[in-house]
């Protein structure tokens, strides 16, 4: 996993730490040429991952670590955001907030919509060893 | 990892109340936020300008805190006008469609000019 | 070592990931409160760090890492940039300007000079398992 | 992770030749400066501006590298001006040294009137 290409960044399980994440990642998208705009994306990507790892993945554990890998290779960068948790259960909805502001849901879901909206791609993967990891990439092209 | 806490500004321009915030905008902010409304609310504000630093981390708790205010604002039938955000928030605002229920405007100039 | 304050990046053993290092350590220290200078300051000390981990350290080996932790603890930031190789032969003479450019010093030594002008505290420290650690600090208050 | 390579371009103003540099100054960063100096040179240049980027980022390998350069001109006897850095490096520079051998100066128009 940790290859040639690779760097690896492993958090507290605290919210804040994200910020930490949002920087390294800028910096590594920086360094092999995104532009400005597409690093915002990508931070607010991350920051959104690492949070869902921290509140869900390892619901909020004071013990627990979160661990980020970025790497780039054949011009896409790629992101993953691992926990200690097992994962989703459903695929979250997309949120309604039409339904949100008329008071039918609750202001949640945010996160995952963004990152969705925000990167080329996403995925979810229940690894083994009771950890779970989300996938996320941006070609550098776009 | 503390975040530091949100500064709030409340000012009076005729009949709008312009909310100057500074700082990151994420669930840390709510208690901030909903003061903030609070207080302006009980200066009978009709028109409202949230005005955030072009700088700001938002967060998705901070979308959520943010959308709690609007949902108030809306049953108090208040207008709501944002301004300062950066391009990338404009955009995240407008993929989570904040700007269904909030006009974004370039600076407060123009959100003033706009909602008097 | 992976405390509930503590973040851990580790980066390939290549000139150029130390700007991932840069951005990891300055979003850390935004969040905590340094101010934009003394975090160009932090900047500049850990890449120094890092190029010297992967060139003296390293040796310039592809497999080998090196891994860079920030914590912040009673005030005080803490960096330490651990690599593979055995450490300090002998402490290194700070660069005379006036013999370099006189062709009399070849033009090195900046690296760890920069450091210790940077920061608040530095250290060399030969550890146990064939690793070094070159440990730096630096007070919030300062 | 390679690095962008820089691009130079050399502008005359009268007795003086500007190296206008952008991008990173790191030991990547040699051949680039080397090649530049060189061609300055052929032309002729009593007085030189090596100008950066303000975002640039310096490091100790570049440092080394410009300090090559510097050895160089001081051989030839020519009159060096440095402009454009950010605070950060303008103090890393003092630090090293290198304003012994070159003096900063706020802006390329500065550094202009100062030697022409
Ligand atoms: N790392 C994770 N582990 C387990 N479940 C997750 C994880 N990330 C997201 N989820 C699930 O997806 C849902 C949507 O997440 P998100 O869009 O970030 O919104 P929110 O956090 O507001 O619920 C969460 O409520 C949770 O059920
Ligand atoms: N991580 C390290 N491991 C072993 N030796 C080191 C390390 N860092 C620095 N040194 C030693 O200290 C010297 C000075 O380093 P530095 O000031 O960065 O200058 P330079 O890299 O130009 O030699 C190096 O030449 C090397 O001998």
């Amino acid at each position: 996993m940790l290859d040639e290409q690779t760097v690896q960044v492993n958090l507290p399980n605290q919210l804040g730490y994200e910020r930490v994440a949002m920087g390294s990642v800028a910096a590594y998208a920086k360094s092999v040429g995104f532009l400005p705009e597409r690093i915002e994306d990508l931070k607010t990507a991350v920051a959104e991952a690492c949070i869902n790892a921290v509140q869900h993945g390892n619901k909020g554990r004071k013990d627990a670590r979160v661990i980020v890998t970025i790497t780039f290779k054949e011009g896409v960068l790629g992101i993953s955001v691992f926990d200690e948790g097992s994962g989703f259960t459903s695929p979250p909805r997309d949120p309604d907030i039409v339904r949100i502001m008329d008071n039918l849901d609750p202001p949640v879901g945010f996160g995952v919509f963004l990152m969705k909206k925000l990167m080329d791609e996403l995925e979810f993967k229940t690894l083994p060893d009771r950890r779970n990891e989300v996938r996320m990439a941006m070609r550098l092209s776009k | 990892m503390q975040q530091r806490p949100n500064e709030i500004t409340l000012q009076k321009h005729g009949e709008v109340t312009l909310l100057d915030i500074r700082g990151d905008i994420t669930a840390f902010s709510e208690s901030f936020l909903n003061d903030a409304y609070r207080n302006s609310n009980t200066q009978g504000a009709r028109k409202l300008i949230l005005k955030f630093e072009d700088s700001a981390y938002i967060n998705s708790g901070g979308i959520a805190v943010l959308i709690q205010v609007l949902v108030q604002t809306k049953r108090n039938n208040q207008q709501v006008g944002i301004a300062g955000l950066s391009e990338h928030f404009k955009k995240v605002f407008h993929m989570v469609g904040i700007t269904k229920f909030a006009a974004i405007h370039p600076s407060i100039d123009d959100a003033l000019k706009a909602m008097s």
